[in-house]
């Protein structure tokens, strides 16, 4: 039954992320956009004890082993999607830099067996804030992903990977392996001649000997966040850091499942960074809006096209399109 | 709680609406375009849905489950079937919305029931003026009350069925503010002109009215004394052509997707192509977009809300969404796109009327 | 030297042009748009004549074998395009029944022998109204060009080629090949094996036997254009209506010259389709504006983009996009 | 008659200034933006080009060949080459073409040799002001007349290299017409406030300028009593920043078509691909289209006519197609659009500026 209603309890939620935003994030957005790679301490200090807290009880919530409802799965989706929007309505930037295990968590928790999700994610219940990472671009596979040339080999006699390659543009890269217990789940292939189903996910923890920040990308924007570059020189890993099999899915085979996978880690993001994206427009719209009232420039929506200002259609059509994708957005979550 | 998926009642009825325009008005549309004119026995059909007699109360002989979101479902199907033959079939409710919105109970009491007959009640609305500036919010046809009569004067455009019409509900400013009038086909001062000649929507034959010192009497103001909300009657009119809108972008979308993956230039299907993949990836985008703000606007109406803004923001983004998804869906045909053997050119014509049909749907 | 000047000479040889466009064309522009395949011959008997002559003095010079001058080639593509432009501005349904050899006739003049020319390009200098055409576009054939299926087959014994297939969107087919003693030049392969080498363009005139008009086309707009569907039925031809060599080019040879011939016959009438598209762009901005004034909007220059309405600031991008495509067409002209 | 290709002498200075705009300027350029400064030397190296100086009267020092068509052909090459250090280096035009087209011979006399001399003079222009409706043609700094002098009073904003200017040229309102006022960098009440922050062009040093009963003598009116005719200026100034947006579009052009080619994605180079093929190939369009645009309006100014409404259009569109191809340059670079180890992302900063340039340029 169609319904376009935000329950209560889910926008009182988001008090908390609003105040947040308004107060802690905005108040420093031109302070980290200047102080390029500065980690925006402040507003990572008051996350970490919430979302540690709400870890701990979702970690110990699964030992209950229960799948979640359809509706209750619906109901998370929609609360993290706004979550980001409200924290990205504060400072994109700074959102990134949330001390999360992101989406290498998501690749664990999808794939990962029970004794993986205890070693790799209960890190997120205790102590000092940590992030997980993604690795998955390089140099030469941007949209092209099937192209990676990083390879992991399995040393049997230490039964160990040896990995070898470049990742770049891993977000939080740096938070996970150098600045903190972190981890970053790396995409390699096993066999650089089968292709897509020769690439797995192997887990990185923080102080692996052979892995070394590169280098972090001076960008645009979004400043704060960190976006590594990670070279992979013999870095050696325990055998059961690979997620899912390691077995070679032939090409014929209708599941070449590590490849998609990594695509369906993908896919369950796109809301995310569109709701991320959504909040920056929110604020562009907002911040328009209430300075062009201050000059006196609202709209009236009962003046017809004709008589509309040139800036007032503008507004309309901004209002118009933020509102479109954010429907499309809601509908996604 | 958000939920984007329609009630299992509401799909039976999208699923047999639309079966209805695949079956039924595809097979006519192009010659209805050319004839003019739409067969008595297809609007017959498309009347047998009970659309509008369904959402009228119980007690004015209707079924009494009135709902804008189902009305807009309803739309949606019938305008990707046709969009002049749906705008054809659904006349009576430019006529009886109004009335269940802001009638009179006597008022009520006199259409309503005329409405849930079992053929087309022979009802219309003429809200548009034939001016480049109108604005239904301010109509230069004006109604002025004398010795406890209203006169009214101005010319109408874009009357639809005007020529069969038994009454009209004409829109006229008093004072200031857009109020309706029930007027009989043989009230004196009123005639009906000219056809109007059009770019599209040939089979929803339109007409202009000319209203010349015509007397009104005062219980046939719409809504009696405090009259009506006609923001409220527009936005109603808005999200139904909205829905309509959606209906022919779909339309478009649809059939150039099909073309374009069964076109075969440089030995693949011209669907595998960027360019015409992006575009309709873009057309799916928009259309979605398109049809949940004329969804949530709908929610909203039938919650009692005012959607000034809602409305403005959908009619705004709608009325480019189904410009652009038509004219694609053209491009995307190549050379056959401009030929009236394939149905794009009809949908880009109807499209193109979207920003200035005003009041010739409601829901 | 830049220079931004229409010579005032030009700018005088289009009064005429105008007065045809303004007079002539715009009087009956919606009487031929109802009555669909109707031929405009108020604007075709008033062509005709100027054509006629134009085309006699241009044949009789060309007996002097000079070629022409940069600047005078320059002012030749520069002059038909603004008449086109102006034509078109008119009505452009009309326009393109301009009594024309049209692609054919250039497709001859570009590749055709002395006697091919005069044998085709004469009749344009003398008698009725004439027309001529190119067939390219088949049914499986559009963007791809090189797919045509029509095939043109040497009869050694009767020294004729036997075409046979379908072309569609033959603009003026109809007006070339059964109302009028005109032709068509049709592309065809002698070879299917050979891809575009085989390309060749054949001349058809009106009155061959096994030549068909199968459909006219009924369109959007421009409905005074004669668009035809034409069959080919073992149609027969002299052996010298092939215009170019018959041979034909291995597939590395760096000349597939039929084909780059087809091409470049297309490649001359982009400004003047350009040119067509600016007319009637001309024309509706013109009205708009004419419709606006009357209503009291104008444009004033001086206004800053903020403070203009939302209709002024359309008028300005309408305006400046058409200058803004006028420019590119007079540059590639 | 009509005519697209530029002189050979116009073609040797393009060729010279886009050697200098590749060699010189692109190997700075960064440094420059982060550094927030030029080194003097490459200023040395383009103001050696006498730009400026070939344009001023022979009487005045320079060499007397002042055509606006040069001096965009000019701007453009300098802008490819980085638009903040282009700026910079052409700063002094802002105040003498100001003085050359409106000013008194005694004005001239006094300025222009100045600009002739072999080092870049410290001289610049204040016309935009901190609003967000802020209107050339009717700004609020004042210009009041009271017992023979004139009294300024107002703020400006994006003032270039105001710290170290010797005169200012200063743009007020008189009377509700915008005059020029030549100012001294020690006359009283003028004070040259904080630095701008601005999202681009940051090797272009801008300030605020407060000026506060600041006295000015008539003589330092330009133009003097007859004052200037402002929309002339207006439209030498649009003419030369659109020039620039012209070089920085064909930059991130040129520079996104050369990644294309030689990015492989999928086994083949991404500009095979439709989706980036078609942007480049708009992006080609749109240059052109805009540097037609802005050549016409150059080509009427050097024949002296009034060019509005040419200006006008140019602006419009040149705006726009700046800001689409320096996006659309970032988009073809994927995520090494938005690093700044690639220069795209700086073109499509300085793109942005465009709209709000008014002023810091002049040809």
């Amino acid at each position: 039954m169609i319904n376009f209603a935000i329950p209560e309890k889910i926008t009182r939620e988001l008090e908390l992320a609003n105040m947040v935003a308004s107060q802690v994030m905005r108040s420093k957005s031109r302070y980290y956009d200047v102080n390029e790679h500065e980690r925006p301490w402040e507003y990572i200090n008051i996350m970490w004890p919430v979302l540690k807290g709400q870890n701990k009880r979702r970690f110990e919530a699964a030992g209950d082993d229960q799948l979640p409802e359809k509706g209750q799965t619906r109901t998370t989706a929609l609360r993290l999607v706004l979550l980001v929007e409200t924290l990205s309505w504060g400072d994109a930037g700074q959102y990134l830099c949330t001390p999360d295990s992101a989406l290498g968590g998501a690749a664990i928790e999808a794939v990962g067996t029970e004794d993986q999700k205890t070693r790799f994610l209960k890190r997120f219940t205790e102590g000092e804030a940590k992030w997980g990472a993604m690795a998955m671009t390089e140099p030469g596979a941007g949209s092209d992903t099937s192209a990676i040339k990083t390879t992991a080999a399995l040393d049997k006699e230490s039964n160990e990977w040896i990995l070898n390659g470049e990742k770049i543009f891993c977000t939080n890269g740096s938070l996970a392996l150098e600045e903190s217990e972190g981890f970053v789940v790396v995409w390699a292939t096993v066999d650089p001649t089968s292709g897509r189903s020769g690439m797995k996910p192997f887990v990185v923890e923080a102080g692996t000997p052979g892995v070394y920040i590169a280098k972090l990308e001076e960008k645009l924007g979004i400043k704060a966040s960190d976006t590594a570059s990670i070279v992979f020189d013999d870095a050696r890993i325990p055998n059961d850091n690979l997620l899912g099999s390691a077995e070679i899915q032939t090409q014929d085979s209708k599941t070449t499942k590590g490849f998609k996978g990594a695509m369906k880690t993908f896919d369950l993001s796109r809301p995310v960074v569109a709701a991320s994206a959504m909040g920056v427009a929110r604020a562009a719209l907002e911040t328009t809006q209430e300075l062009l009232a201050a000059e006196g420039i609202n709209v009236d929506y009962t003046t017809p096209l004709f008589r509309l200002s040139a800036v007032e259609r503008d507004l309309i059509e901004m209002q118009a399109v933020h509102k479109a994708a954010w429907l499309l957005t809601l509908r996604a979550a | 709680m958000l939920d984007f998926e329609i009630s299992e009642e509401q799909k039976m009825m999208v699923q047999s609406i639309g079966r209805f325009a695949q079956e039924k008005m595809r097979q006519v549309f192009r010659e209805a375009d050319e004839e003019e004119k739409v067969p008595d026995d297809l609007i017959q059909s498309g009347w047998d849905f009970g659309i509008l007699s369904s959402a009228i109360p119980l007690q004015y002989g209707g079924f009494g489950e009135y709902s804008v979101l189902t009305g807009v479902l309803a739309f949606e199907e019938l305008a990707y079937g046709d969009l002049a033959i749906a705008l054809n079939l659904m006349t009576p409710s430019v006529f009886a919305v109004p009335i269940m919105l802001s009638g009179t109970d006597g008022q009520k009491q006199r259409y309503l029931p005329y409405c849930c007959s079992e053929h087309p009640p022979r009802l219309t609305a003429a809200l548009t003026e034939p001016r480049i500036q109108f604005d239904p919010r301010c109509p230069e046809t004006v109604a002025q009350r004398e010795n406890g009569t209203y006169y009214l004067n101005g010319v109408k455009s874009l009357v639809p069925l005007a020529l069969e019409a038994e009454n009209f509900l004409v829109y006229a400013n008093e004072g200031g503010m857009t109020q309706a009038f029930v007027l009989d086909r043989h009230s004196e001062g009123l005639a009906v002109l000219e056809k109007e000649k059009l770019m599209g929507i040939h089979a929803l034959p339109m007409f202009r009215l000319k209203l010349e010192d015509c007397p009104v009497k005062p219980e046939q103001k719409l809504g009696g004394k405090s009259g009506i909300d006609f923001d409220e009657i527009l936005n109603h009119s808005r999200v139904a052509l909205a829905a309509a809108a959606v209906g022919v972008a779909r339309a478009g979308y649809e059939y150039s997707r099909e073309y374009a993956k069964n076109r075969i230039q440089f030995g693949e299907a011209v669907a595998r192509r960027q360019s015409i993949a992006f575009m309709l990836a873009e057309m799916a985008i928009e259309i979605d977009a398109a049809r949940l703000l004329v969804w949530e606007a709908a929610w909203k109406l039938d919650l009692g809300l005012k959607i000034n803004q809602e409305a403005t923001l959908m009619k705004y983004y709608v009325d480019r969404m189904v410009m652009k998804v038509a004219d694609s869906a053209v491009q995307i045909l190549g050379g056959y796109g401009y030929s009236r053997e394939f149905p794009v050119e009809l949908w880009l014509r109807n499209a193109r009327g979207f920003a200035s049909f005003d009041g010739l749907a409601m829901a």
